[in-house]
This record gives structure tokens, C-alpha cells and sequence, in this order.
């Protein structure tokens, strides 16, 4: 019995060159770091320093109640950080909810980038200007947006790529997959990157994933999977930017895996001693992210006392303005509420917000005749 | 249903055939794209195939396949990638199959595309029409028939059109695909294949989607209508002649915007409504419908406000279906029971 | 609180204690977990963490990881999981982390969970809890603050419950587990931390999720709310004094089963209705509310019946939602509105 | 520098063993076909015979007004019935909307199995009489179902699998992605089987996937995949039973992809030849599930002209009885609306079911009355 010659019986595409090599690539330390643009490593460097520092920063700002909430990427800044200077000015960055870092990295205003966590609006720096989708929550639907925004240049002929960042529980919903599967069928230049940083809330990977590693399901899709040490920086640099570069030149898709590590709890209201030992903890500071760069830069020496003292005040200075311009109350609008859920309010909106006007100027009436009167606040209004 | 055109006040273009709903939409996709080259229709089968209701027929033939794509399976796929080609500038048409499969994007579209213009401050609006045949009536299996529109309305940051007439398929969709705000285009899949005097040439000119348009003026009692039961509506209204019974009959066109307005007018005039619906009527569109009419013209009432929808069950079978969806006589036992004793 | 247990009509028990909400959820699954090896605990967090809000702490540690499992996080997987789980004979208890976070499940929960017993007459009932913190007030970000209780009551085949007194997030949870209906469980996370005395040995008895409850009777005009605006309700009721008011409030309790001879019965007494939830109002359940309240009291109105409710806007910022939120000023300016001249 | 020995750089598990042979598997017409039990053989062929006159015969019963749509699996038949006969009395069938077949042979009545698709109702079946999950058209859905059983049955101790039926075009729903995510991490008792025909309706292979093939797919959740030749019965059966065994001896779930090809139209209402050339489809009848199978039995002496007869026989037959039952009107219950939504009607569905009875009473009053007298239809209730 003869099978016939049905194209649908051969591979679509060879699998072997799609599967990631299963030992994470690593530059810091190795004969490659010695090829790398001392440049690069010093911007990198002063980068990590500023992400470290934002985040210690952001985390006391939860603390003095200016912050609702801050997700941490302490121990992942060689992610965020190398993630934004991979990208070229037009290109687009998704990022995840943690990925604040890589954010500001991309230029965002520091306090722009804070605007959700502090709650005064939901996104607080137009996406326009750097280029960087707006950071919120629904994990995973970041995704398939990058996909469609990457299709839209392609089919513009734009030389533009999109990175889309998301986490090691994120790789669990559907999104994931379906934003994944359109871009290997579109053949989009977007770049998906994978920060395992082994935990997704309480979550360990094992519970998470049974996959060899995230990397491997790039096959399942026909595009490339590449695993890359997470903290090391010049690493994930440079694995994004040859994906960035492929990517633009029309070759399509890459998934990316940077192993790394959550030093800090999921956030600051979450307690991570109830889910995980110090110990492993430990053994994550001790592959610091920060100071494998450093090591590599007083190696080759490419950094010394003084320049890391002006790293660590620039990073300082980062700080304190954000302290400064935090502490500050964030002005807020109340017209704002209804002025752009549509680009025409509808009716009903219109009336809803007359009716907010209405409240607050009798509020304001209110105080101020409490404040003129001695006897305590008016009546209620019928 | 010619009464439509009546209500633009435009003479009737020399040119004239008998078209139908499912031609109209076809071509405001067309002129659509034709007319803007941001315009990107996207869906499961719309290339080749045409559609599973041939609304993008030749589409894809006429303007290539990145214009009109044919899309992976997944419905959140299309739509979270709609969303990113809107952040791009480009202004996606996203056709879901049907009603019920549209529910997997539903977290794109209430989480996302309802929300990035607000999120924003208005630097990232949806200009994203999503079109879906929706509601009963044409013997589909389980979830093929879902009237899901309360979902929608009920969203904020979402408009939500629904179109009952030739003319307004083609206006109304032109008027979505138009819009910087995103759209559900609910499609009423039983009047694909309704026809009307249209001309492709000269379509025409109806009034903007916000705008609620009386069918039909009455003295009796008024129905509130939309999409697939704005025919069922006129007919009971034909049939109430009989009765001796003037009926009104508003044709909503969009429930978000509400045209409160016209809706209100028109029953003022009467005193007298009935909601008409074919979803479920517990919690749905109907629900906010009447509530508001009782809200604007409670002392113009005689009797409470009416509704008449399908029932609080699942879709039933294309056997049953007919037992489950509005009808005329259903109708006007509903006007029947609006204490005529009051008189 | 404290009116809640009075209509159990029952003793105190001899051992009381400032028992939270989340305490008397954690309680009732608990018990459901010990009463019943069926029931099964699942969700993301849900174990070693205790789940984002502590309601599933200690149960992996003390039922083991197969009957508190956390799972993968992905929500329609959960769902769809449970779905099979039902088809087993389990009775799965899911935990959606927020409110916005279910919409991923929105297609299993709508299409499947909602329609198996229908679907299958009765053969695969689903016996499935999707326990959802729902709604504003604790200052969470974008997503965190919905009230999605419109989608669910809106869908035929789904029970909606919504505790607002500790009495009745142990008993109501214990009522949904135990019932062989899928039943969406909001929880109104601004809740989890009220207290009331309560005892785990002699939960108080409440009445069964399908009865509305008086919170307060009243004279002047009754405030219809549930979940998270009941403690609004009784606070303006108790400011309301002051205007010579004596508002009566219904606490609904479950939104479906809709328990509309008590709600009727309390309105007639008034004549006046005001409507009460955080979820925007458009077509929201208060629009059905009003709508069949209405319907069955016209004659007894002596004003339409109005809603408060959170604006037609995606919810605001924590920042601003003071703003948006329904507070005693807005429900007596409401009850302001219903035309005293007509008394 | 030395790398830390931290777990999460350590693939989780070997990928190699899980990737699939990217040859379909086959017997026929090979040496292991000889080894196959000639009972199992036959069975096959008998099924496969009925299964595509059941196929045809459904077809012919849309054009004459009895069903409302098929949607044919002929050319499918060794995917549907292998997929039947490899399941044991206590595993569970989850198909997917165009397996009737497999539903039929596993024992449901060939008309229950078509309640859907006549309209009557939805299920037509008890689903735990012959564990058989409903047929149902939400691409994907039935997935977690399966994997949610599975779990089910493994935490009661029960040895029972789960057989989760979907086509290429359901592989890129989000829920295919959840599915065996959980699956693989729970290790579920569960078989994916992706009858990958070619087409999703009129979407080609190439616009749903780029992977080399969906058994590609099983790596990236950490489970095995199997390339089978879908139109070979018994490769495809030999491969299920595997995978099927070692569900139920606790080894976990596994993804099988069988190629074959959609010979009919998606659905008597769909028009095939706007999508694709005829060619094609001629090149895949050469190639027939049923015809390979008949050659492979003739040739080993297992069938002769009368072994063919009786089998068509037996097709006939029921084929015939599938049309004259599906000839008479079923009986339809209108208290069956309100029935089932939920175990207790809530007031609001007893007001309903009371109206609807009211209205029916009213029309069958009108119909006798306009049935005695001569005049037209009785004047309408006010
Ligand atoms: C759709 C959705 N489900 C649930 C959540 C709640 N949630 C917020 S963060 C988080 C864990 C995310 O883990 P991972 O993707 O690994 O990112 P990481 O927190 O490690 O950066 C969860 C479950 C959410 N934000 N979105
Ligand atoms: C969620 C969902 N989206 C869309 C559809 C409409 N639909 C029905 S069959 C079909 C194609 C299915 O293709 P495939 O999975 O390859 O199965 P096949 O028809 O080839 O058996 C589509 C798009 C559906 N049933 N469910
Ligand atoms: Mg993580
Ligand atoms: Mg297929």
C-alpha cells in the first residue's frame, strides 16, 4: 500500500532549529562579555542601579500611604531593564503589571508610570509618546494586542517590532496562546518575553507548568524559543535584541524565557513567608542581578569606586525626586470621570455628571458654611 | 418595511432594487473599505468563504487578504488583536461567527476595548466594530441563537447598534465602522434575508445611530422595539387594527446611546407601553427600557410599562424556538393587559 | 449589623465572638469541606496562600492539596475543569480572584455551567459555586472593583446570591454549595472585614438564598439594595431620621432567585422605591428591579421608582471612587426626589 | 563566576522523549499490521462501513427537512470509530461537534445522537449511560471538561480515562491551551485527539497554525505527542489504546494528532467549492479510511465477497432504521422549557411556563373552534 504525497502528512516546518538550547544563555563571565560594547554594559549598569533603587523607592511609597500597591521586580531588573534598551525608538513595548522598571526604563516619567498604583487615573503617561502600551492587570491580554499592533506595521510596511513582557503564571491563560499562535501565522515581528521568575503569587512554577521549559512551547507555534539567564543582563539584551532585529526584518516571531527570581513578596500587602523558604531566597541574592554586572564592569574594569559612587547618586537623585514629586497631592478632576469613556458623552452621561457638579458644589457650600457657622454641618438636602 | 426611508426625507434614488440586509451590510463593508484604508475587516472564514453568512462576500477577492483576513479560531485572539491594530491607527471590523461565540473575548472587550479610551484619557481610542448575527428565529442549533445584548449595553465605553431595517444596515454600519468609539454591531440574523427598495448607488441617508426612529405613530399604545422584533412589532401593530387598537411602534436602532427622548415623546403620547425583546427578559435590555420610561413619564402612565421578551430559560431548540420568541398574538395580549378599564 | 440574626428568630447561641465576614466564609467552606467529601475548594492562591483575601486560609493545611488545590492560572480553565469535575459527581467551589478576572471563564460559565442540566434535561445538574469578591470601596486598581452581578443575573440557569450580613455569608455559601444549581457567589470584598457576633459552633440560621429579607420596615419609602450598598442603606435610613423619614430597606439577598413578593410587599407599604447598588446603572439589576417592581405595584406608586447606582463609567480610579460610589447624600437626595408634594 | 545550582535552570523534564515522530504512525500495509488481532480488524471495518452510511444517510435526511444541519465526518470514519473502540466501558467520550460517529459507536442510539441536529433538544442522550459528554459546537470547550473528569476520577481512585475529541481549527482556541496545561500539571487520565482534516470550515491548515505539527504542541506542556495517520484504523486505534492505558496506569496525559481530511463539505450548507479545489479532495478519496482497511483485510484473508455483503448489510439496515425513525415527528413537550433550567423553577419561570401554557390553550380552543365552524380563525383574545 502506497501513502500518497498529501502535503499535509510532511512537517509544516523543521521542529529542530525551532527548540530552545535547554541551558540558559549567559554572557556575564563567559569569553562573549569580552565582544560587548563597553557602552552598553555601563548604561546597563547605571539602568539596574536606577531600577533597584525605584523599586526600594516605590515599595516605601506603599509604606507612607502614597502608593496603593506596588508589584516589586526587585531580583528581575535585568529583564526589565534590558527589555527597554533591546527596543528601537518606534518600536512598541506591552508590558505586564510588574514591569513599572522597564516602563521608565523606555522613558516613561517616573511618576506617569506610577499613575494606576497611586490611583489618581488608570494609565498616567500617554502610550503615543514612548511608545509603551499602558500597564494594567488581566494577565495575559496584553498579548495579543502586541500581535495586533505588530501586524498593523507590518502591514504598514513599518520597520517597527513589538515586545510583549509577561510572567510565568501568565503563560497559563488562553491569551497567551492564541496571541502566540496569530503571530506565528501572521508572521508579525513581535518578540514575547517570559520573565519565570518562579513564582506567580503563591504559585510555584511545578504547579504552574509541566513544560521542560517555557521556551519549549515556542514549537508548538513554529517560531524560535530561546532561554536566556534572566539576570544577566547584557544576556537578555542581547537574545531580545537579535528576536527584535529578526523580528523587523520580517522573520517573524520569538519566544523568549528569562529564568529569573522574585526576591521581593508578590507585592508589598502579600507575605511571601507563607508560600516559599528564606533559604531559597537566599541563594537567588547571592545570583543578584546587579552585582553580576558589576562584577563583569570592575572585572574589566569598565567601573570604579567613583563610578559606581555616581551610579548609586544618580540613582539617588532618581529617588528623591520621585519621593519629592510623590508627596505632592495628585490633582484630580471629577469631569474627568465621564469625559472619556466616549468621545461623545451620551446623554445619560451628561446628566450623571451634571448630577456630580451639582453634589460637590453643594459639598462645597456646605463646608464653607460649616467653616463661617459655629453650629455644626448643615441640613441634608431633601 | 419601507417605512424606513420615509423618516430621512430623501426622494427615492432613480436607481432601485430589491436588496437585501445581508447585500447592505456586504456593501458598507465594501464602500467602508473603499473609502478608508484604515478599515480592516478580520474574522473566522470572512476571506474566500466569505463569511458563514456571505456579509464579506468578495472582500477579500476585491481588496486582498490584508484587508479582509482570515483569521486563527479564537475570538479572544481576534479581538485582542484588533485592539493592538487600533492602538496602530487602523480601524478593525471584527466579525464573531455568531452570538454565542463571541463570549470568549468577552474579557477583550469589556476589560479592553470598552476601556482603553477612558484608561487614557483619549489617547488610545477603540475604533473596533464588532459585528455579530445575533437573536432566534432561523432553526439554529444550541448557541446559535443568543440575543446577548444585554452584556453590552450594560458596559460602559461600548455602543451598541442594532439595525432592523435594509437602509439602516447600511448606514448604521457605515456610521460604527466611522466611529472612534468601539461598536457591538448586533446583526438580527432572521433579517439577513429581509429585503427593501436600495440603492447601492445612492444609499440612503438615515439618521445617526443615537437617534431612536418612530416606525410607526399610534394613539393607543406604543411598542419599544429593536433589531429582530422591530418586523414582529409592525405586524402586531397591522393586527391590532382589528382590535381597534392605534399602536405606535419605535424602533430604538441603538440602545447605547438611549434615545430617551424620542422614546419618551412617543409614549407621552399614548400612556401606554410595551417593551419588545427577544432575550431573555430577566436583567435585560427591556428591563432598563422600562425603568426608564416609568423614570421619565410616570405621571403620563396608565398602566405600567410592559414586557414582552423570551423567556427566563436557555435558548430552546429550533423545535420550540417559536414558543420561546415574541410573537404578535403575545404582543397584544401584553397591550390587552394594559387596563384598558382606565380609559 | 446586628438586625440580620433577628429574623432567623432564633436564641443566640451561648458562644459568641467578633467574627469577620472573610471568618464566616472561611467557616462555611470548612464545614462544607468536612460535611462533604464531594465538595472540592479550587482556584489560583487558594492553597498554601490562603487565597488573596485569607477567605481559603488553612484549608489545604488541613483537607489536603486534593480538596483545596491551587490551580493554574487560567480562568476559564478552572471553570471548564469544574465543569468536568461536576459531570463526576464533585461539587467543585471556585474562586475567581477579582471580579474582572472571571470574565476569562465568561464562555464556560455562560455556555456551559448555566446550560449542562438544560442542556442534558436534568441529567448533569452543576452542582458548581464560583465564589467572586465583587465591587469597590477598598481602593483597588483598574479591575479590581467591578460589579459584574448584571452579566450573571441575566443569564438563565444561573443562581446569583449576595451576602451582606456575616450570618449570611456563612449560610448562603453553605446554601450554594449545597445546592445542585451553579450558583455565582459574590462576595462584596468592602464586606470581608465586618464583624458581627457569631458563633462557628451554632452558625444562626438563616433564611433559605431564594427570600428577600427586611432589614428595616418603614414607612416613608424602602430602599431596595443588596451586598455592599446594605450597610449604605441602613446608614442613610438611620440619617434619613433627621428629614422626619422613616425609610424601610430590603436586602434582596440572591438576585436570582428573585424574591419579588417581599420586595413588592415592602414597596406597597410605602408607595415610594428607591433602588440601590454600586454596579453601573444602565440596564443593571436595579433596572430590572424597578422595572418589575413597577410592574407589580403601579397602582400603589406614588412616584416612579428611582435607582442609585454607580455612573454609566468604567470604574474610576481609587482615587475618585468615593465619587462614583452610592452614599447616604445621594440615596436621600433620591428619596428627595419622589415628589413629596404628592403626599 | 560560577552559575548557582538552582532548580529553575534545570529543564523540568526531558524534552526529546515527548516530541513526536514527525512521520505519522501507520500499520496498514506494513509488517506490524500482521500482528493485529483479526477480531479488532473486523470490528473496525464493520464500524467504519456503518459510520459512512450513517454519514450519508444523515446528509440525505437534511435534504429531506429532517435534521437541520450534519456535519459529515466521512473520510473521518478511522478517526470517529478507532476513537470509540479504543475506550474501555468506563472511560468517558468528550467529542467535539462533527463526532457523531464516534458518539454512535460508542453505543448511544444513532437518533438520540442526532437530537441536536434535528432540534428537538439539545442532548439527546443521558450522558451517563454510555460516557458520553454532549455534543456541543463550542470549538474547544469540551477540553477542560475532559481534564476536569480526569482529575475527578483520579482523586476518586477510579481507573478511568477521558477521551477529548477536537479539530485543527479548535486547537487555537484558548481553551485547547488551558486544557492541557492543566491536564500535564495535574497528570490527568486524559487523551487529546486533534483530527487535524485540513480545514476549519474554509480556513486552511496554513492559516491556523504554523507548528511543524499539533503533536508538536505536547512539548510545551510537558506531555507526550503522537503523529498518527488518521485514515489508517488501526494506527490510530493502537495509538489511543497506548495513550489510554497510560492515562489509566497514572502516567498521564497525551496529545494525538491524526491526520486526515474533511471529504464532504463542513456542513450539508456549505458550499466546499469556494474554498478549495477539487483535486485536492479527489487525492484524499484515493486514500480512504475505508477502502485501505478492506484491502488490508481481503489481503490477509479476512474478508471475502460475503464478509463484504453482510457488513454493507448491516449498514443498511441501519441506515434504514435511522431514516424511518427520524421519519416520524418527535414528540415535543413544552413544559420542557422551563423543566430543567434550574432543579427548582424559580416563581418568576412559573409564571412563565403558566403563561405559555395559557396561550396554548387559547390556540387550541381557536383551532377547534375554527375547526367546527365555517367562519374564519376566532377573533384574538385582548
Ligand atoms: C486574568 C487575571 N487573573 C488573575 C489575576 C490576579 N493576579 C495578579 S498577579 C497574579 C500572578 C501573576 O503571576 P506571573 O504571571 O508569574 O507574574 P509575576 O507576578 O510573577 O510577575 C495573579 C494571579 C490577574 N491580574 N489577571
Ligand atoms: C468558539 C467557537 N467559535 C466559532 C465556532 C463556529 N464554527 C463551527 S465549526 C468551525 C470550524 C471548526 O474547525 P475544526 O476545529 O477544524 O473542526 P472541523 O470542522 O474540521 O471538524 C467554526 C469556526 C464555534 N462553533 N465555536
Ligand atoms: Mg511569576
Ligand atoms: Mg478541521
Amino acid at each position: 500500500m502506497t501513502v500518497l504525497d498529501i502535503p499535509a502528512w510532511r512537517p509544516r516546518t523543521d521542529a529542530a532549529p525551532l527548540l530552545p538550547d535547554p541551558e540558559p544563555y549567559r554572557m556575564l563571565g563567559t569569553p562573549a562579555a569580552a565582544r560587548l560594547d563597553p557602552a552598553l554594559l555601563r548604561a546597563l549598569y547605571a539602568q539596574l542601579v536606577r531600577g533597584r533603587r525605584y523599586n526600594r523607592q516605590a515599595t516605601a511609597l506603599t509604606k507612607q500611604g502614597r502608593l496603593a500597591v506596588y508589584p516589586s521586580s526587585t531580583g528581575q531588573e535585568a529583564c526589565e531593564i534590558a527589555a527597554a534598551l533591546a527596543l528601537a525608538p518606534a518600536d512598541w513595548l506591552f508590558p505586564s503589571y510588574r514591569d513599572t522598571l522597564a516602563v521608565v526604563a523606555r522613558g516613561v516619567d517616573p511618576v506617569e508610570a506610577l499613575t494606576l498604583l497611586r490611583g489618581d487615573w488608570h494609565t498616567g503617561y500617554d502610550p503615543r509618546v514612548h511608545r509603551v502600551a499602558p500597564l494594567s492587570t488581566p494577565l495575559a491580554t496584553q498579548l495579543p494586542h502586541a500581535v495586533g499592533l505588530a501586524h498593523a506595521a507590518r502591514l504598514s510596511g513599518d520597520p517597527v517590532a513589538a515586545l510583549a513582557m509577561v510572567g510565568d503564571g501568565g503563560t497559563s491563560e488562553g491569551d497567551f496562546h492564541e496571541a502566540l499562535n496569530f503571530a506565528a501565522v501572521w508572521h508579525a515581528p513581535v518578540v514575547f518575553l517570559v520573565q519565570n521568575n518562579g513564582f506567580a503569587i503563591s504559585v510555584p512554577l511545578a504547579k504552574q507548568t509541566a513544560a521542560p521549559t517555557f521556551a519549549h512551547k515556542a514549537v508548538g507555534y513554529g517560531m524560535p524559543g530561546r532561554l536566556v539567564d534572566g539576570n544577566d543582563a547584557p544576556a537578555v539584551h542581547q537574545v531580545l535584541t537579535e528576536a527584535l532585529n529578526r523580528a523587523r526584518d520580517g522573520g517573524g516571531p520569538t519566544l523568549v524565557e528569562a529564568v529569573t527570581y522574585r526576591i521581593d513578596a508578590h507585592t508589598n500587602a502579600d507575605d511571601a513567608g507563607r508560600y516559599r523558604e528564606e533559604a531559597e531566597v537566599a541563594a537567588w541574592r547571592a545570583y543578584d542581578p546587579v552585582e553580576l554586572l558589576e562584577r563583569e564592569l570592575t572585572g574589566r574594569g569598565l567601573l570604579d569606586e567613583a563610578g559606581r559612587q555616581q551610579v548609586a547618586d544618580e540613582a539617588e537623585t532618581l529617588a528623591a525626586d520621585l519621593r519629592e514629586r510623590m508627596h505632592t497631592e495628585p490633582s484630580l478632576d471629577l469631569t474627568e470621570l465621564f469625559a472619556h469613556v466616549y468621545a461623545e458623552p451620551t446623554p445619560q452621561l451628561r446628566e450623571q455628571a451634571a448630577l456630580l457638579r451639582a453634589e460637590t458644589a453643594a459639598e462645597a457650600e456646605e463646608s464653607a458654611a460649616a467653616a463661617s457657622a459655629e453650629e455644626p454641618a448643615a441640613e441634608r438636602r431633601p | 418595511m419601507t417605512t424606513a426611508t420615509t423618516d430621512t426625507g430623501r426622494e427615492a434614488p432613480p436607481v432601485r432594487k430589491q436588496t437585501t440586509m445581508a447585500q447592505a451590510l456586504n456593501q458598507a463593508l465594501r464602500d467602508a473599505l473603499a473609502a478608508d484604508p484604515a478599515v480592516h475587516v478580520m474574522g473566522e472564514d470572512v476571506g474566500t468563504l466569505g463569511g458563514v453568512f456571505r456579509i464579506t462576500d468578495g472582500l477579500t477577492r476585491d481588496f486582498g487578504e490584508d484587508r479582509c483576513t482570515d483569521t486563527p479560531l479564537a475570538e479572544a485572539g481576534i479581538l485582542g488583536a484588533a485592539v493592538g491594530m487600533a492602538m496602530y491607527g487602523l480601524r478593525p471590523v471584527v466579525e464573531m461567527q455568531f452570538d454565542a461565540f463571541a463570549y470568549p473575548a468577552f474579557e477583550q472587550l469589556v476589560s479592553h476595548v470598552a476601556r482603553m479610551r477612558n484608561r487614557t484619557r483619549g489617547a488610545l481610542p477603540m475604533p473596533i466594530t464588532v459585528r455579530i448575527p445575533y437573536g432566534g428565529g432561523i432553526g439554529g442549533v444550541e448557541h446559535h441563537s443568543d440575543s446577548s445584548e444585554a452584556y453590552y449595553v450594560h458596559t460602559p465605553g461600548l455602543h451598541v447598534f442594532t439595525p432592523a431595517t435594509v437602509e439602516d444596515a447600511y448606514g448604521m454600519l457605515r456610521a460604527a465602522i466611522a466611529s472612534d468609539d468601539p461598536v457591538v454591531f448586533l446583526e438580527p440574523k432572521r433579517l439577513y434575508w429581509s429585503k427593501a427598495d436600495w440603492s447601492a448607488r445612492e444609499p440612503a441617508v438615515v439618521p445617526p445611530p443615537g437617534r431612536a426612529v418612530v416606525r410607526r405613530a399610534g394613539r393607543t399604545a406604543t411598542l419599544v422595539t429593536y433589531g429582530p422584533s422591530l418586523p414582529v412589532c409592525l405586524e402586531a401593530a397591522e393586527a391590532a387594527k382589528e382590535e381597534g387598537w392605534d399602536l405606535g411602534v419605535v424602533d430604538l436602532r441603538s440602545l447605547v446611546p438611549f434615545d430617551e427622548e424620542t422614546v419618551a415623546a412617543a409614549v407621552r403620547a399614548t400612556g401606554r407601553a410595551v417593551v419588545v425583546h427577544e432575550a431573555a427578559g430577566f436583567a435585560g435590555a427591556g428591563a432598563e427600557i422600562a425603568a426608564r420610561i416609568t423614570e421619565r413619564c410616570f405621571h403620563h402612565l396608565e398602566a405600567p410599562v410592559l414586557r414582552v421578551t423570551g423567556f427566563d430559560i436557555p435558548y430552546p431548540p429550533p423545535m420550540l424556538e417559536r414558543h420561546h420568541l415574541p410573537g404578535v398574538d403575545r404582543i397584544l395580549d401584553a397591550v390587552g393587559r394594559l387596563q384598558w378599564e382606565d380609559d
